[in-house]
């Protein structure tokens, strides 16, 4: 089986998936689009952990193919995970099922939670198209999600980046809040336009290479081993960076991001926010550092900054925001810049940190964005005002909504600890005043999601939250895998961080950089406890 | 007396004999052919004839081995006039494929009910008892497929003329019959006389400019040839000022055709009052042809004074895409919108232009700049015939619904229009997995490996706001609402139907597999001289 | 695990350095103690209502097992060498990152063995005790649940080898706090306290976090082990920010000046909450800390001069604040604040104080678990009264309560030979040997402590009835009463564990020993200076509460003292003025600079572009002679273009 | 004799009819002036011929006149169509098309 093609099935399955849905009659409320769909997502998560279960954890690509494409670009069809790869990759395999589950109605005429509340209310507007759309689309984002983690050519790389902004775009175009289609259009922009920033950093790479010994390639393997020199490489470095600071979403570039969540239904607000957002970050470590290590180290104060305005930044603008699903969105800027600070201090523990927290990332804002999915949808109303004491009528949901919210706020135990704690950790040894101010997300953390919590979920129970339904089977069905891998990765990542290290081993060696040694250089034999 | 006849290679210059040919006959058909007749044989003749010199010009194409890595440099034809290169012969088969196509367009009679999109009789005045009289009768003007075919022939002439007359020749033959042909618009015929005026004016107006070049051109260098100037260019003998004023009034010439600001102002207006089918054509075969002779002129010609021209180059381009750019994002017509798209795509097929470099800068396998304009006017032409072609079929009332808000809620009326237009939007976008990606990252590669990075980083800018129009349109039909009873879509028949397959189905082909055609261009891209 | 010979530890100079066998026999049980009461949480919160029925029992029951089990363990420590009384064990590597690893280590040795013992033992009885008190809660299984979290999460705490496992616990206990102070969520008053412990607690997660990391940057390890086993390598200034950081962390879980506003809101919480978390455990974690880091802090006088100036301020405004509070869970409240200050101080005091500071703790433990859990009961009889003034005469009705109640509060004022007497003593002596200001605040304190006390007693169970109509007090069933009687007697023997330098000699090895320094007037000599002072706070507060009428309305016009302490030192006024205020602007203004200038900048270019082209396009303007004059200078502008660049 | 003069003149005449197209409203007019251009390279060319010592410059001009002869016939039934519906042969009439 070692020659199977195992990614390209994983790309390939869900996107036949989403012709196949489309392709089906539309009829209102039929179930079937969304049956097949849910099942297609779940043969290929088992087929994507079929897979990791032949990963060897030697830090290599694996399941590698190569074909060449575009032969006078250098382009290939080649794909192949190394652990970073390999865990987004999975991410995105597990919570599509999750998400097409906890959707089930979203693309309904109306869906039926609120058909009562949605002529007058302002964040649930009627569906434009069939389910069968939204599920389709759903998938052949599943399938381009694979792709963009699994490219080793650039070209490819970028081919799927851009394909990606497709789906998403008419997601959130076609399904949403009121303000969607301005909503979409603004994500769409932003996001072109720092792919099109890319596409002269990926051209150049072309020009670069093709005047290289080996001729034009957009292998990521024999990119590596270019020098680029010190301008070239920096020019380059930069639109690839815009490119990933505006799909991270990074403070300044990041005011998509809340009009988007605040407009999406909480399902494409999962696919965008814990997975294809990622590729920003993913793009940082693979393609940033591994291919401009010298610029990389030239950009990091900058980026540093960056990132640590963006944790302050996104926090305090979460704390300061009404709408829920806008929150949400602001509490993933300050991650994102996390997840960058992690990556720029360039030593193992904020790399292998910022590698966990992209997936831990992924789980916990899925988690929320659902809960809180399930709660809008009853409500009809996104605005933390219009909600109190769901506690004393939905403990259920309130329980979910709580555990997510700790999640989001890195609460040891939950997996996004482990993550954010190497982050600050790696920070700290870079420079201690960028773990300094970075670490203040943590009280601020706890502020924006308690405070939500607070509003929402406790005090008098509002006249209009009495009577509103408990979480359902299929809500929790959808939830609770989520939460039992947020714990289960919380006390346990080792899975993950087994996988992770050996690439981020590699990153670093391609970087030239060491961790630095203990201050007190001697280290007594306890200090390995294998 | 003692006479040497010219040695004609008819061989190899048939493609333009034929089309030529069936032009004539299309005339005498004109001449003896019953009226009720004549539609069908006009279009038999005329897709017989494109489909024939298409044959010709693979036969021709065959001669030169393009598969093979070393192809044959080409042929220098009829004493030197004509030059039946790679370049040459790939632009030939793409003007005789949108040629093609658009016969299939002119010839569609289903969208007008049973009569095509041209004028009944344009002599009668709009809106008289004599119109009137003669679209009750039917009637309609078949002189447009010899007009087309003539044309045609002018614009397969265009790329491959290897001397300054034949060069202009040329250009008057292609551009005389699209005068005419812009004014014929069975509907809206004041804005059609309007396009056909303006576009005559100005087209006369640029060739003045033309011809003051070859004139001066030919004052530098004693010769018409390409070859002989390119030999005084090299030599730098005699006056520079000759020389630089003989290449800045040919640029302007061309510039003018296709569409380079600041010489474009006439593409909105005559694109928007032409005849869709007629637009469609003209902005996609006319920039083929026109980029053709512009690479020739200024590659075999004028290459040795690459210096000179580049940084006028860089300016034209970069403004022709601000300009193409900006000026679409607050249009409200359809067609007035691909206009100043066409302009801005102008303005990337310049970029491409510019990596003009000495051959001992290319490296084996690298992109060149010929292979880089030819793939994109492919892309282009392609996916602008199919968009117009799609613009006929959305109709209301009045005939083809163009303003852009008649366009609301398309995509619930009709997804595989919506669909395929938005699919057709993406690839101008220059989105991923579409021709229009492929054709922006080969000129943007090449004007890069030039050095022309702040062109690049412009283009990338413009692209990023020319992103903007298109998916406003896509809003505009997906996620608007219909104002009123909404648009309606008409269902072609087969004729454009097929012109909107074959567009579409081409900008995904070429967006996913573009690899032969550019393997192939690679290897053919390479002008003799 | 340890192949390093004590005897090489021994070299070191400096403080007891940890190297802790592999746990075997009875040892390997240790992780039982935690499991248990986790696995009893997760069934009761998971399980739903269908554990309703039973699981205040089973709530009960782990704990107890825990209790049993730290019992044996207790035991089996007891009977091992005295150098030989460190037991590490295994559980799995939590995360590995580059040569950075935290391994789920549970360490138990003497320190942890006492905090099994208090937080089981005491644990249990407020377990039982909220069989009784919390019987009418429809949610009492989950209050249960959350309970047995807070055990598990302490015992965490205690028994971690690393400080991330700590950090683990930490939360925990800190997530278990939120969860208690907010039980009643429907009181908007419990929620905001909940959610305003935890956000303080952050704060001073803060100095755990970048503690741990510049722990880590500077031994490559965050293990006890190897921290113990290098401090003395590390640079002063290194170790003293440490000793900050960690002050700092300590601060907000023990509400330590200036992180110590939370503590009174958080009596929100059922009763039993603040009994078990805000008086007896979770509170004193910050002590542990400190005390567990003793290989730190001994190494660095200027951060143990910090600790004990926090110690020093927070032991005074804690009894100031009790002095002045009608709600008795507030006074005892701030009574907890002030007592815990005492240890800090002590711990500040380094290797003189560190035992005692544990010592206080325990004793702490069982008479504040005591007198809460008695005031839990004298509400349980008075309808949830909290306000003394609406007390009197109680301890007639509530006799049981009462002479238990009052245990604790000579236990507290420190009266011979009840627990608080041995260790306040000891704290304050050692004090003035370290420095005479110390020492005083630590007497000065004491004599506060004696007057609010007194305060509360005579308001609470002796001075005339003050009872609201509706009241009819009456003693609390016997599941409440037996915790009582437990805990008062702990509180009346607890301070026998001095005797004979016991306690002390116990946790040596973990924290050091130090040569004593006598002080001129001798310990006996001290002993009476200090009770009476407590005589003195007595007697002022028998002047103003006990021969004249207590109203039943707080009265307004008071001293701008009272006022203050009424206030609670303005503490909280100052963070509405100088944080939440401002923050609160500042996030307004920065929410209209991300919507109009962040945003504004995007969407603005967007919008220039749009102006421009709505501009520009006004040059098409039709004519086309206007089209001839651009194609005309656009010829003009190619000619000079080439000229310029051709003569240029 | 140099052939400057004649370069010149040919300069002139077409400045002469570049100005005309811009300045005239009539449209056979401007269209007279695009003939005066066109001359004026004819001008040229011979000049050019002559001085060169080749015909290819006479020859064009041959071409040129024959297409500007083309263009009159198509220029006229141009302008012939917007006089007789418009009853003006003003260019700055046919403006309906802008923006």
């Amino acid at each position: 089986m070692s020659n199977f093609p195992w990614l390209s099935v994983l790309i390939a399955v869900p996107i036949v998936g989403a012709v196949v849905v489309q392709a089906l009659p539309r009829r209102a409320n039929a179930a079937a689009p969304k049956q097949i769909a849910f099942g297609v997502s779940l043969l290929t998560l088992v087929l994507g952990l079929v897979m990791a279960s032949g990963y060897e954890n030697d830090g290599g690509m694996q399941f590698t193919e190569q074909h060449t494409w575009i032969k006078s670009f250098g382009a290939h069809y080649a794909v192949g995970v190394d652990g970073i790869g390999l865990t987004l990759v999975l991410l995105t395999l597990i919570l599509t099922p999750v998400v097409l589950l906890a959707s089930w109605n979203d693309a309904d005429p109306i869906p039926l939670d609120v058909r009562d509340v949605a002529a007058e209310s302002p964040h649930v507007a009627p569906a434009r198209w069939s389910p069968n759309a939204f599920f389709a689309w759903m998938l052949a984002m599943e399938g381009l999600a694979v792709g963009v983690f699994a490219a080793t050519d650039v070209f490819l790389f970028y081919v799927f980046f851009e394909a990606t902004l497709i789906p998403i775009y008419f997601l959130v175009g076609g399904y949403g809040g009121a303000g969607r289609a301005r909503a979409a259009v603004k994500f769409l922009l932003y996001s072109l336009a720092g792919g099109l920033i890319m596409l002269a950093s990926v051209i150049g790479l072309y020009v670069v290479s093709a005047k290289s010994s080996g001729g034009a390639t957009y292998l990521v393997s024999e990119l590596s081993k270019i020098d680029f020199g010190t301008d070239t490489g920096r020019w380059l470095f930069v639109g690839f960076f815009i490119a990933f600071a505006i799909k991270a979403p990074m403070f300044p570039v990041h005011t998509w991001l809340p009009d988007t969540t605040e407009n999406a239904t909480p399902g494409t607000s999962v696919l965008l926010v814990s997975v294809l957002d990622k590729i920003g970050t993913f793009g940082m470590i693979r393609f940033c550092l591994e291919l401009f290590p010298e610029a990389s180290r030239w950009a990091t104060p900058v980026v540093v900054t960056l990132a640590v305005v963006s944790v302050i930044y996104g926090a305090l603008m979460a704390i300061g925001s009404d709408n829920i699903p806008r929150l949400i969105g602001y509490t993933s800027v300050s991650h994102f810049g996390f997840i960058v600070l992690g990556i720029f201090v360039m030593n193992s523990q904020g790399l292998s940190g910022a590698n966990l927290y992209m997936f831990n990332h992924g789980l916990s804002t899925a988690a929320l964005f659902l809960v809180t999915g399930f709660l809008i949808s009853r409500r009809g109303s996104a605005l933390i005002s219009d909600f109190g004491g769901v506690e004393k009528v939905a403990p259920v949901l309130a329980g979910v909504f709580l555990v997510s919210g700790l999640a989001s706020l890195s609460l040891p135990g939950l997996s996004p600890f482990v993550s954010e704690f190497l982050v600050i950790v790696g920070a700290f040894s870079h420079s201690v005043v960028a773990a300094a101010f970075a670490v203040t997300g943590i009280v601020l953390a706890a502020i924006y999601i308690l405070l939500m919590y607070q509003r929402t979920m406790t005090g008098p129970t509002r006249p209009e939250i009495v009577g509103m339904r408990d979480l359902g089977t299929r809500e929790i069905a959808a939830v609770a895998p989520v939460l039992l891998l947020i714990v289960i990765f919380g006390f346990f990542p080792k899975p993950l961080l087994s996988v992770i290290n050996p690439s981020v081993d590699h990153t670093m060696s391609q970087v030239d950089r060491h961790d630095p040694a203990p201050t007190v250089a001697e280290q007594s034999p306890e200090g390995a406890h294998q | 007396m003692n006479f040497t006849a010219p040695h004609i290679e008819y061989d190899l210059i048939s493609p333009i004999l034929v089309v030529l040919g069936v032009a004539v006959v299309g005339v005498l058909v004109e001449a003896a052919v019953p009226r009720v007749y004549r539609y069908w044989t006009q279009v038999v003749l005329a897709a017989v004839g494109v489909v024939g010199a298409l044959g010709a010009t693979v036969y021709v194409l065959n001669r030169i081995h393009p598969g093979s890595d070393h192809p044959k440099p080409g042929f220098l034809v009829a004493e030197g006039a004509l030059a039946v290169d790679g370049p040459t012969l790939f632009i030939w088969v793409l003007i005789l494929v949108l040629a093609l196509l658009g016969v299939l367009l002119f010839a569609e009679r289903q969208l007008e009910g049973g009569v095509t999109a041209f004028a009944g009789q344009a002599a009668a005045l709009p809106g008289t008892e004599a119109e009137r009289e003669a679209s009750a009768q039917g009637l309609e003007h078949t002189e447009v497929f010899p007009l087309l075919m003539f044309a045609v022939s002018g614009m397969l002439m265009f790329p491959a003329a290897n001397d300054l007359l034949t060069l202009f020749v040329a250009l008057e033959v292609l551009s005389l019959p699209l005068y005419l042909l812009c004014g014929l618009a069975r509907r809206r015929r004041l804005l059609s006389q309007e396009a056909a005026l303006k576009y005559f004016m100005l087209g006369a107006f640029s060739s003045g400019f033309f011809v003051y070049g070859i004139a001066l051109t030919y004052g530098y260098a004693g010769s018409m040839e390409f070859s002989k100037i390119a030999q005084a260019v090299a030599s730098s003998s005699g006056s520079r000022a000759l020389l630089l004023g003989g290449m800045g009034m040919l640029a302007v010439g061309l510039l003018f055709k296709v569409g380079a600001a600041p010489f474009h102002a006439w593409t909105p207006d005559v694109y928007q009052g032409a005849p869709t089918a007629v637009t469609g054509f003209m902005a996609a075969a006319t920039k083929v042809a026109a980029f053709g002779a512009l690479l020739r002129l200024f590659y075999v010609a004028f290459g040795g004074a690459r210096w000179d021209w580049q940084p006028l180059m860089w300016g034209v381009a970069i403004l022709t895409m601000v300009v193409g750019s900006v000026f679409a994002l607050t249009q409200t017509d359809v067609k007035r919108l691909l206009a100043y798209s066409s302009v801005a795509h102008a303005g990337f097929i310049l970029t491409g232009f510019l990596g003009a470099r000495s051959l001992g800068e290319i490296h084996a396998g690298d992109i060149n700049p010929v292979q880089a304009v030819l793939f994109y006017v492919t892309t282009y032409g392609l996916m602008t015939m199919a968009a117009f072609a799609i613009v006929t079929v959305v109709r209301d009332a009045g005939g083809e619904a163009t303003h852009l808000s008649r366009w609301a809620g398309l995509g619930k009326e009709s997804p595989l229009v919506a669909g395929i237009f938005a699919f057709l939007l993406l690839g101008m976008a220059g989105i991923p997995l579409t021709s229009g990606f492929t054709g922006k990252w080969a000129v943007f590669a090449a004007a890069l490996s030039a050095g022309a990075w702040p062109v690049v980083i412009v283009a990338v800018l413009m692209s990023a706001v020319a992103a903007y129009f298109y998916v406003r349109v896509i809003v505009v039909m997906f996620f608007a609402d219909p104002v009123g009873d909404g648009p309606s879509v008409a269902v072609p028949s087969v004729l454009t139907s097929s012109v909107i397959a074959v567009g579409a189905a081409a900008t995904l082909v070429l967006g996913v597999v573009p690899g032969p055609l550019l393997d192939m261009l690679g290897r053919i891209a390479e002008f003799i001289r | 695990m340890s192949l390093v010979p004590s005897s090489l530890a021994a070299l070191h100079s400096g403080a007891p350095v940890v190297h802790a066998a592999s746990a075997d026999g009875v040892f390997s049980l240790l992780w039982l103690v935690v499991a248990l009461p986790a696995l009893g949480a997760a069934v009761l919160l998971l399980g739903g209502r269908r554990t309703d029925r039973w699981g205040h029992w089973l709530g009960v029951g782990t704990v107890a097992v825990s209790f049993l089990l730290s019992l044996v363990l207790f035991f089996a420590l007891v009977g091992r060498d005295s150098g030989d009384r460190q037991v590490s064990q295994h559980l799995w590597t939590w995360f590995t990152a580059g040569k950075y690893t935290v391994n789920l280590d549970l360490l138990y040795d003497q320190l942890s063995a006492v905090f099994l013992l208090l937080i089981t033992g005491v644990g249990g009885i407020i377990h039982l005790y909220s069989v009784g008190y919390m019987e009418h809660d429809e949610r009492r299984r989950r209050f249960f649940g959350y309970l047995n979290l807070f055990v598990a999460s302490m015992l965490t705490l205690v028994l971690a080898a690393d400080y991330v496992g700590v950090f683990l616990g930490w939360e925990g206990v800190g997530l278990a706090s939120y969860l208690l102070i907010g039980f009643w969520q429907y009181k908007p008053s419990a929620a905001a306290a909940a959610k305003k412990a935890f956000v303080i607690n952050r704060v001073g997660d803060i100095g755990l976090s970048l503690g741990s990391a510049l722990i880590f940057v500077t031994f490559g390890s965050t293990s006890f082990a190897v921290v113990s086993a290098n401090a003395d390598k590390a640079s002063s200034g290194t170790l003293t920010a440490i000793g900050l950081l960690l002050l700092l962390a300590a601060c907000g879980k023990s509400a330590q000046f200036p992180l110590q506003t939370w503590l009174l809101d958080a009596m929100e919480g059922p009763t039993p909450v603040s009994a078990l978390i805000h008086a007896a455990t979770m509170v004193t974690a910050g002590v542990y800390l400190i005390v567990r880091s003793n290989f730190i802090f001994s190494l660095t006088e200027d951060a143990r001069t910090g600790v004990v100036i926090v110690g020093c301020i927070t032991l005074l405004m804690g009894a100031i604040i009790g002095c002045a509070k009608d709600d008795i869970k507030k006074a005892l409240a701030g009574s907890t604040m002030s007592q815990i200050g005492y240890m800090i101080l002590a711990a500040g005091l380094g290797p003189a104080g560190y035992a005692l500071a544990i010592f206080h703790l325990l004793t702490h433990g069982f008479f504040k678990a005591n007198m809460f859990l008695g005031a839990g009961s004298v509400m349980h009889g008075t309808n949830d009264d909290v306000n003394m003034r609406h007390y009197g005469a109680l301890q007639k009705a509530m006799p049981v309560t009462f002479v238990t109640f009052a245990i604790g509060y000579l236990a507290i004022i420190g009266v011979p030979p009840f627990a608080g007497f041995w260790s306040k003593d000891r704290i304050i002596e050692t004090a003035f040997a370290d420095n005479f200001v110390v020492g005083l605040c630590a007497l000065v304190g004491a004599g506060i402590t004696a007057f609010y006390m007194t305060r509360l007693m005579l308001m609470t169970f002796v001075t005339e009835q003050r009872w609201e109509p509706d009241v009819h007090p009456h003693e609390s069933p016997r599941v409440m009463t037996i915790p009582l009687i437990a805990l008062a007697a702990l509180s009346a023997l607890g301070g026998f564990l001095i005797l004979n330098g016991w306690i002390t000699d116990w946790l040596a090895p973990v924290v050091g020993t130090h040569e004593e320094k006598s002080l001129a007037i001798g310990a006996l000599g001290m002993s009476l200076v200090t009770l009476v002072v407590v005589a003195i706070g007595i007697a002022i507060a028998w002047t103003f509460f006990g021969r004249r009428a207590v109203p039943r309305e707080a009265p307004t016009q008071v001293s701008v003292f009272t006022r203050a302490a009424r206030a609670e030192l303005y503490g909280d006024a100052f963070n509405e003025e100088v944080i939440v205020k401002p923050g609160y602007t500042g996030i307004r203004g920065l929410s209209v600079f991300d919507g109009s200038f962040v945003d504004g900048i995007a969407e603005g270019t967007a919008s220039a572009f749009g102006g421009m082209s709505s501009w520009f396009r006004l040059a098409q303007n039709g004519f086309v002679r206007s089209y001839a004059l651009a194609v005309l200078s656009g010829a003009a502008l190619v000619l000079l273009a080439l000229l310029a660049v051709n003569f240029s | 004799m140099s052939a400057t003069p004649f370069i010149v003149l040919s300069a002139i005449l077409f400045t002469i009819g570049c100005l005309g197209v811009l300045t005239r409203r009539n449209a056979i007019v401007v269209f007279m002036s695009v003939e005066l251009m066109l001359n004026a390279s004819n001008l040229a060319l011979v000049t050019f011929s002559r001085a060169n010592g080749n015909l290819e410059g006479q020859i064009a001009a041959f071409f040129v006149m024959v297409v500007a002869a083309a263009e009159v016939v198509v220029g006229l039934a141009i302008i012939m169509t917007i006089f007789r519906t418009r009853r003006s042969a003003s260019v700055d009439d046919a403006s309906l098309l802008k923006y």
